[in-house]
């Protein structure tokens, strides 16, 4: 209860109060406490966790998820202190609109964990949705032209996908109808799940369209991936950071959730396969986007894109090994992706821009960020000693001796993406030093303690975590 | 053993986290990482005759460990990379005084010799692969230590995606051998068998995996951008070293993880062989960056180790050839080795050369032998050994190499009989080329007058340098008069990986091997020294007693013309000019266009040639434009409206929902 | 192991080294003068090469002021490894001690390794002229060197063996038919000899001051007694390949015992150096010099029909 | 059966016919007045799915689509139409011709998609979910085929609409209320978003072309 109350009570009341108070230091400091207390209430949820009731449940598959979420939501507040100082010292933002935005931020912290922790699949599709509304907002809190059509573009694209999952999210009750009966029991997971076997498969293969779709759009799966890109690269960092470490990740769940509930009902189709074409066109397009970028910011947000390829088709392979994979590299791409949201703010913050054109030598010039950036993308590619090798490692071997082919697209897939990321790496972290190369207050810590986790998985991954990770695997199919 | 090798290794990892932090040239660094790469190389030796270790150590996945084995095959290599990290690091020693910023090398340097060690110490598919990428990554950041250089970039950039594709062909080598319940460790695949078409899927993707890596041509591009880039001990590592740990790759998976492959892909490995070792030294005569020209040799010298290997294959596959497949063997390991000494020594002395020039291009350099008269010396041997002439150990290995060939032929099947004395006819070209390029190498760098005022002021490299250098030459010359110690030495390996060695030399005479029988063939490394030794000895006591004692120093005569200006000597380009004509037109497309002045007038003629790398037009151009084209396709999608995002939306909806409808 | 077979095979060594050194010069001087007679001079007398030599090794050495000790030591060296070549060929007798220390791969290495010096010693001092030399000589042993172990190859598929007293056993031997193949490797191995020794077509050993020598532009900076061991080199080189042409393909005489053969031996041996060296004589005399980069070609043909041989052998078997 | 499920059904049916006429429009104020009788009809629609299904918080949900989407929101668009001065005729893709045979086929493919499927299901959600789907896609369509914003806000609540009537149909569905507040929520964003984002400031125009001069990277 406690840690329940940590996790959803604290970033609503901290919301709520952050709305009125307009000082910078205190605000800052009220972010950062309030993340760390639903960080430390979500670890409560590793050594106890609440009955599941018709509102919560906490399960082996959303833990991995939430603590995640904290965890990311605490270290990015640590970074967005900083951050969001220099914005306002460079007048990009007003006091105001810093009032805003740590409401804005707590409640998206809310809006996310409730995503996760929801036991009613209407109540998540709430929780997504005014997750969706909030991160608008964040998108657009500069009101520059860019901006504002990146925000613009995110809620119309993102609004029609939740309205297909919500669609989707009724055909499911629909066919848990003559099953389970009317009532609240037919949205529930645990009932849904206890009696999928039941269930209209024909019904469910409908309904998984949509939400696959609908959730998809949230995830980034091309071809509905167009607003993530400029969301990234628009909203103020640590934003960029939240939505690809973060955002991502609850839309996945949702739809794994799904997932679960199909491969529960035998008549239904696998959904193996729509998830990895979607898989599959995602990461080989991302990775030919990459190569024409210009902006930085947006050069990573199409990475995730091209990594959320790779975990959807780890999953649609499924397997024991390929969700194993999907969820280890899920965690280590938000792990990852935020550090290098991180660096890259404080790069644009010092170079005054995003265009990659005027970023140059950061090793030579800033050692601690080109070498964290180098890092970042060394890790992010799937080299080692980082934890997405690992899980690289086990999408790839697993899957090929099932899908050959795919596997080979695949392959070809993270060659294009690398070739094209470590183009841009070549030129911003080494070369002659371009731009401005005045130092830089960098908030290393969240950057330095994300990659240290994600080194340490490379070379050790604890074997309790491994065993958990399993059995969320299995849950999966 | 395997415990203390291990714990060397942890030695060097810890020295990289020192180097991180250090300041300063970090002598005392290379000097540790010099003593424990040596007392792994003893104890690598040591262990070749024992009985396999294996250990597993509670790392990276909790079900799987991280698989430790040293048999003689991992002993044999560790030995190689041992030797050449003592070397490289000894080498360091006094060429790292010279480093602009340290900082950028001395954390990587023990890195990369830490992992080149794991790589061969691995014995499961995770381990492998970490430390295969980790030692890719490592030479990456060394290949940037230029970091402001252009050409360096985009040799990091090159070689990295290379690297990365040779890994991930690796990564689904493996995961074929996995299969889907993942089975990583080497010998649960050992066990394993999978079906004949699978296992030449894994054969072929090994191929691709270790041949990326080793420089197989066409697959070699990125080998003489990177090397030269790197710093001299560096570029000693990855010709001399890493080049070989590639080659491991191979022997490991196609010989002990796979059932035996067919003859064919033993030919097909045999041919790509000998293109390599050709196309390499064809490439390496055009060079005039010393560097650069000793890379593209590095790609000759694999060409022919993969012959040996192609040609043991197919013995193999043939059955009851194993004495012909253990000398094919033999000889390929022998070139191992013999490769990591002489191309880590040439390397030295080019970076010595760099040093004391400031440049790496050939036609600044010149009369260097006056000035670096210890190097210049050191240089020699290597170029001696590396152009195949007895009595040095390059001689042995080639020799051997063309023993195996000549008992091709007498396969029943037609293939092997046509398919390898062709490959011999490489080999024979690639040598006698290989011993021109090296003329012109040697030749241009320290003979003849100074091309440039650097050359003329160059002054003699330090003691460590020369010291590094030194052993290897020694050790050159040691392989090459007791080729029969080294080839005892190797008989584990070869039995190890196919139950046979190549019969024992040590009862014959002074050392002498005789592959097949004493009538067919023999050499006497140690005698033909003997001999050459003896007759030179004849030779200056006779000129001695018969001949005239005057020396008169003059001029240089040239035909009564001499023209005191350096830029009247041949030049690299022009030393390659004949060999250009004979091969350019096929080979590089070469054109050359000849101005002459009007008769009469003062003007001076001119000549232009313009060569094309025919291979990165075939290969790598097209991929490139391809991909160049794909992005600008994909790159409208960027600058869409949202109504045509939305169809895009609507239209995978409507589609999906066609589908469902037609499933029905 | 040291038995009376043991010293008669040193003492046989030693005859041959000795006769070979002392022979080649000679073998010259008949080349010299077969090609004089032929063009209705006067010609040298046989014992030119000697006096040669002798007056070379009279005379001071005139050293370029940059000339290096590479430079210095060259010529020996040359000489020593040539001498080597040659005493492991059985020349009159297969019982040699030397025999067993290498095949006709390091027969050709040896000489190789000598070339090799050669074109840097060409290089040393830095003139034009060494270079071209050089560069071209690199040229042709670049293609002369596969033609020959192409050779190698099908002498190893007739007779199972890179060893020439093996080799020169096998020709002997009554299971010997005609074979195309052979034909095929006797003219490639002439094309090779040629081109190794610098003589017409490939090369003009009596030029100089001609922009297309090659052996000569390499030595131009030589004198004295370095020059004499450079000349007694070449002349032993030249003495070298025709032994390995006889003792391949006419090895008759060859494999007798005793001092009876032994003499006989010798006697065929000096017979048919003889004789090749008036064929070469009225071949050189009877062809033109080639344009440089013809001479490619020509060893290419050369290459190629050392793989023709080793092709056509299959052919041959098989029937 | 019976007069229940004919009424509504028939009720479903005027959604549909709702959505092709929206679908038909090209003039701003009709799309606007078509939008509000979409509004009035699913307000209907709920309110008589809430009273055969006894189910009293349905007519809550009638109750908010009545006031939100056939009172408030067109009137809001009604507005803004006149306060930005917006010309008049919408441009849309395609000719009408084409569009309205393209959202006939929809209305046979979802027809064919869903009657299937929900065979298990009681005939009035049957049909409702079956002419929900129609809705929905035609919604999508309308979105696709205008250029203009307010014709994309039209056609993105006719699809909210073709939702709520999907949930309201789906027999003793919880959560309706919240989800049709939530969804409210979701749509006057959207307006307020134009309002907000200043639109009309910034670009002139509510035309989407002209926002789209921004596009990311393009600078």
């Amino acid at each position: 209860m406690i840690a329940l109350a940590a996790v959803l009570g604290v970033p609503l009341a901290a919301a709520f109060l952050l709305s009125f108070i307009a000082g910078y230091r205190l605000s800052a400091r009220i972010n950062g406490l309030a993340s760390f207390v639903s960080f430390a209430g979500s670890l409560l949820f590793l050594v106890h966790r609440p009955a599941p009731g018709a509102l919560f449940l906490v399960d082996d598959l959303n833990i991995v998820f939430i603590v995640l979420n904290c965890f990311v939501g605490f270290t990015t507040s640590l970074f967005s202190a900083g951050y969001i100082g220099h914005e306002l010292e460079s007048g990009k933002l007003t006091p105001a609109s810093l009032r805003f935005y740590y409401a804005m931020y707590q409640l998206m912290l809310f809006c996310m964990s409730l995503a996760l922790i929801a036991a009613n699949i209407g109540l998540m599709w709430v929780a997504v949705e005014l997750a969706t509304l909030s991160t608008v907002m964040m998108v657009g809190i500069y009101r520059t032209h860019e901006a504002i059509e990146a925000a613009w573009k995110y809620f119309i694209l993102g609004s029609v996908g939740i309205a297909l999952a919500l669609f989707g999210t009724i055909l499911v009750y629909l066919a848990a109808h003559p099953v389970i009966g009317e009532g609240a029991q037919g949205m529930l997971w645990t009932a849904l799940l206890a009696h999928a076997w039941k269930f209209d498969p024909a019904l469910l293969d409908t309904a998984f369209v949509f939400l696959l779709l609908g959730y998809g759009t949230k995830i980034g799966l091309v071809p509905m991936h167009a607003w993530l890109p400029d969301a990234h690269a628009e909203g103020p960092t640590p934003i960029s950071a939240v939505l690809s470490g973060l955002l991502l990740n609850v839309a996945l769940y949702a739809l794994l959730r799904f997932k679960i509930l199909l491969a529960a009902c035998p008549g239904a189709i696998a959904p193996g396969p729509l998830m990895i074409a979607l898989g599959l066109a995602s990461t080989l397009l991302a990775a030919l986007m990459l190569y024409r970028r210009r902006d930085i910011k947006r050069l990573f947000a199409y990475s995730s894109i091209e990594q959320m390829g790779i975990i959807v088709f780890s999953f649609g392979v499924a397997g024991p090994l390929g969700n194993l994979a999907g969820l280890l590299q899920m965690t280590m791409h938000s792990l990852t992706k935020s550090a290098i949201f991180f660096s890259v703010g404080h790069v644009a913050q010092v170079k005054g821009t995003q265009r990659m054109a005027e970023m140059g030598g950061l090793t030579e010039s800033h050692p601690l960020l080109g070498w964290t950036l180098v890092a970042g993308v060394i890790a992010i590619a799937g080299l080692p000693p980082f934890g997405l090798f690992t899980s690289e490692f086990l999408v790839v071997s697993s899957s090929f001796s099932r899908a050959p082919l795919l596997t080979a697209i695949l392959v070809l897939g993270l060659l294009l993406s690398f070739g094209a990321l470590l183009l841009r790496l070549g030129k911003i972290a080494f070369g002659p030093v371009r731009g401005e190369t005045a130092p830089v207050r960098a908030s290393s810590a969240p950057i330095f303690a994300h990659l240290a986790l994600v080194l340490t998985a490379g070379l050790w991954l604890p074997p309790p975590l491994v065993a958990w990770f399993r059995h969320a695997a299995s849950l999966l199919g | 053993m395997i415990l203390v090798l291990l714990a060397g290794t942890a030695v060097l990892l810890a020295l990289a986290l020192a180097g991180a932090v250090v300041k300063g040239q970090g002598r005392s660094l290379y000097a540790i990482a010099s003593f424990v790469a040596f007392l792994s190389a003893i104890l690598a030796l040591v262990s070749l005759p024992a009985r396999p270790e294996t250990l597993v150590l509670p790392l990276g996945l909790p079900w799987l460990g991280w698989h430790f084995r040293l048999d003689p095959l991992s002993a044999f290599f560790l030995l190689v990379v041992d030797l050449g990290a003592a070397s490289s690091s000894l080498f360091a020693i006094g060429y790292g005084r010279h480093e602009a910023e340290p900082g950028r090398v001395l954390p990587f340097f023990p890195l990369f010799l830490a992992a080149l060690q794991l790589v061969v110490l691995a014995a499961d598919a995770f381990s492998f692969l970490f430390s295969w990428e980790l030692m890719s990554l490592a030479s990456w950041a060394l290949v940037l230590v230029q970091h402001r250089d252009r050409e360096s970039i985009r040799a990091g950039y090159v070689y990295l995606v290379m690297a990365l594709l040779s890994g991930l062909a690796l990564l689904l080598c493996f995961g074929l051998l996995a299969g889907a319940s993942g089975s990583y460790a080497f010998s649960a695949m050992r066990l394993a068998h999978p079906a004949p078409g699978l296992a030449v899927l894994a054969l072929l993707l090994a191929l691709i995996g270790t041949g990326a890596k080793a420089g197989l041509v066409p697959l070699h591009a990125w080998l003489p951008l990177a090397h030269p880039a790197a710093p001299s001990q560096v570029s000693a590592l990855m010709s001399g070293v890493m080049t070989k740990v590639a080659v491991y790759a191979f022997l490991r998976i196609a010989f002990t993880l796979l059932p035996i492959p067919p003859a064919w892909a033993g030919l097909l490995v045999t041919a790509l062989g000998g293109i390599t070792a050709v196309l390499g030294v064809l490439y390496a005569l055009m060079q005039h960056d010393l560097k650069r020209l000793l890379a593209y040799h590095t790609v000759e010298n694999i060409g022919i180790i993969f012959i040996g290997i192609g040609l043991a294959m197919v013995f193999r596959a043939a059955g009851g050839e194993e004495a012909a497949a253990a000398l094919a063997l033999t000889a390929a390991l022998f070139h191992v080795l013999n490769h990591s000494l002489f191309k880590s020594l040439l390397f030295f002395g080019a970076g010595a050369v760099d040093r004391a020039t400031g440049t790496r291009d050939m036609e600044r350099g010149g009369g260097l032998i006056h000035r670096m008269p210890q190097t210049a010396f050191f240089f020699l041997i290597g170029c001696a050994a590396i152009s195949a002439l007895p009595p040095l150990n390059g001689f042995v290995s080639e020799w051997l190499t063309f023993q195996a060939i000549l008992l091709g032929p007498g396969l029943p099947a037609w293939g092997p009989k046509i398919i390898i004395p062709v490959a011999g006819a490489l080999l024979a070209l690639a040598a006698s080329l290989a011993a021109a390029c090296f003329v012109k190498a040697f030749g241009i760098t320290f003979l003849g007058r100074p091309r440039s005022r650097e050359a003329a002021e160059a002054a003699e490299t330090d003691r460590f340098s020369l010291s590094a250098m030194g052993i290897l030459a020694v050790l050159c010359f040691l392989a090459g008069i007791f080729p029969a110690a080294v080839i005892n030495a190797f008989a584990p390996v070869s039995r190890a990986l196919l139950g046979a060695a190549m019969p024992g030399q040590s009862h014959l005479p002074w050392g002498t091997i005789i592959p097949v029988a004493a009538a067919r063939s023999s050499y006497d490394g140690s005698a033909i020294f003997l001999l050459i030794l003896a007759v030179t000895v004849l030779a200056v006591a006779g000129a001695r007693r018969l001949a005239a004692h005057a020396v008169r120093r003059a001029p240089a005569w040239d035909c009564g013309f001499p023209d005191p200006r350096p830029v009247t000597q041949y030049t690299a380009t022009s030393f390659a000019e004949p060999i250009r004509r004979v091969f350019g037109p096929i080979i590089f497309g070469a054109a050359s266009i000849v101005r002459m002045p009007p008769p009469g007038a003062t003007a001076p003629a001119e000549i232009e040639t313009a060569l094309h790398d025919r291979l990165w037009e075939i290969f790598y151009d097209p991929v490139a434009a391809a991909v160049a084209r794909l992005a600008d396709a994909a790159n409208h999608l960027q600058f869409l409206t949202i109504r045509r995002y939305l169809f895009f939306v609507f239209a995978a909806l409507v589609m999906l929902l066609f589908a469902l409808a037609l499933q029905r | 192991m040291i038995g009376p077979s043991m010293i008669g095979s040193v003492a046989i060594e030693a005859v041959q080294m000795g006769f070979v050194l002392l022979a080649a010069p000679g073998l010259v001087g008949i080349v010299r003068a077969v090609k004089a007679r032929l063009l209705r001079r006067e010609g040298p007398p046989l014992i030119q090469p000697y006096r040669q030599l002798a007056r070379l090794l009279g005379k001071e050495v005139v050293l370029a002021h940059n000339a290096s000790w590479l430079f210095r030591t060259a010529p020996y060296l040359i000489l020593a490894l040539t001498w080597a070549a040659a005493s492991v060929v059985p020349t009159f007798s297969t019982h040699i001690i030397f025999a067993r220390l290498g095949d006709l791969i390091v027969i050709t290495a040896l000489l190789g390794a000598a070339r090799f010096l050669l074109a840097l010693a060409g290089l040393d001092i830095g003139t034009s002229f060494g270079g071209i030399g050089a560069s071209r000589e690199v040229m042709f042993a670049s293609l002369a060197e596969p033609a020959m172990l192409m050779i190698v190859v099908t002498l190893a598929i007739a007779a199972g063996s890179t060893q020439l007293s093996s080799i020169a056993a096998f020709m002997l031997s009554p299971a010997l038919g005609l074979r195309i193949s052979l034909a095929f490797a006797l003219i490639a191995l002439g094309i090779v000899a040629l081109a190794e020794n610098g003589r017409i077509p490939f090369d003009n050993p009596a030029t100089h001051l001609e922009l297309t020598m090659v052996h000569e532009a390499m030595v131009l900076e030589y004198s004295g007694r370095h020059l004499a061991m450079i000349e007694l080199a070449a002349a032993l080189k030249l003495l070298l390949m025709i032994s390995i042409i006889v003792c391949i393909f006419f090895p008759f005489g060859l494999g007798g015992m005793g001092a009876a053969g032994f003499l006989t031996g010798l006697a065929s041996y000096a017979a048919k150096l003889g004789i090749a060296a008036v064929l070469l004589g009225i071949f050189e005399v009877s062809i033109a010099k080639m344009r440089i980069f013809r001479v490619p070609e020509l060893l290419g043909a050369g290459l190629m029909l050392g793989l023709l041989a080793t092709l056509l052998l299959y052919v041959s078997r098989s029937l | 059966m019976g007069l229940g499920f004919d009424i509504a059904h028939m009720l479903a049916g005027l959604m549909v016919l709702a959505s092709l006429l929206l679908l038909y429009q090209d003039r701003l104020t009709a799309l606007i007045n078509v939008l509000r009788l979409h509004g009035l009809i699913l307000a209907l629609a709920v309110a008589w799915q809430a009273h055969i299904q006894s189910a009293p918080e349905l007519f809550v949900s009638a109750a908010i689509a009545l006031l939100v989407k056939a009172l408030v929101i067109p009137g809001a668009l009604d507005r803004i139409v006149e306060r930005l001065g917006i010309h008049r005729s919408v441009e849309t893709v395609g000719g009408i011709g084409l569009t309205m045979f393209a959202g006939m086929a929809l209305v046979a493919l979802s027809l064919r998609v869903m009657l299937p499927v929900t065979a298990g299901a009681d005939p009035v959600s049957r049909q409702d979910i079956a002419l929900a789907l129609s809705v929905v896609l035609i919604g999508l369509l309308v979105m696709v085929t205008r250029r203009n914003a307010l014709g994309q806000v039209a056609g993105f609540l006719s699809l909210e609409n073709g939702i709520d009537l999907a949930a309201a149909g789906a027999r003793g569905m919880p959560l309706v209320v919240e989800l049709s507040v939530a969804f409210s929520v979701l749509i006057a964003f959207i307006v307020i978003g134009i309002f907000l984002f200043r639109i009309r400031e910034r670009f002139d125009t509510v035309d989407l072309a002209a926002l789209e001069a921004f596009r990311g990277e393009r600078r």
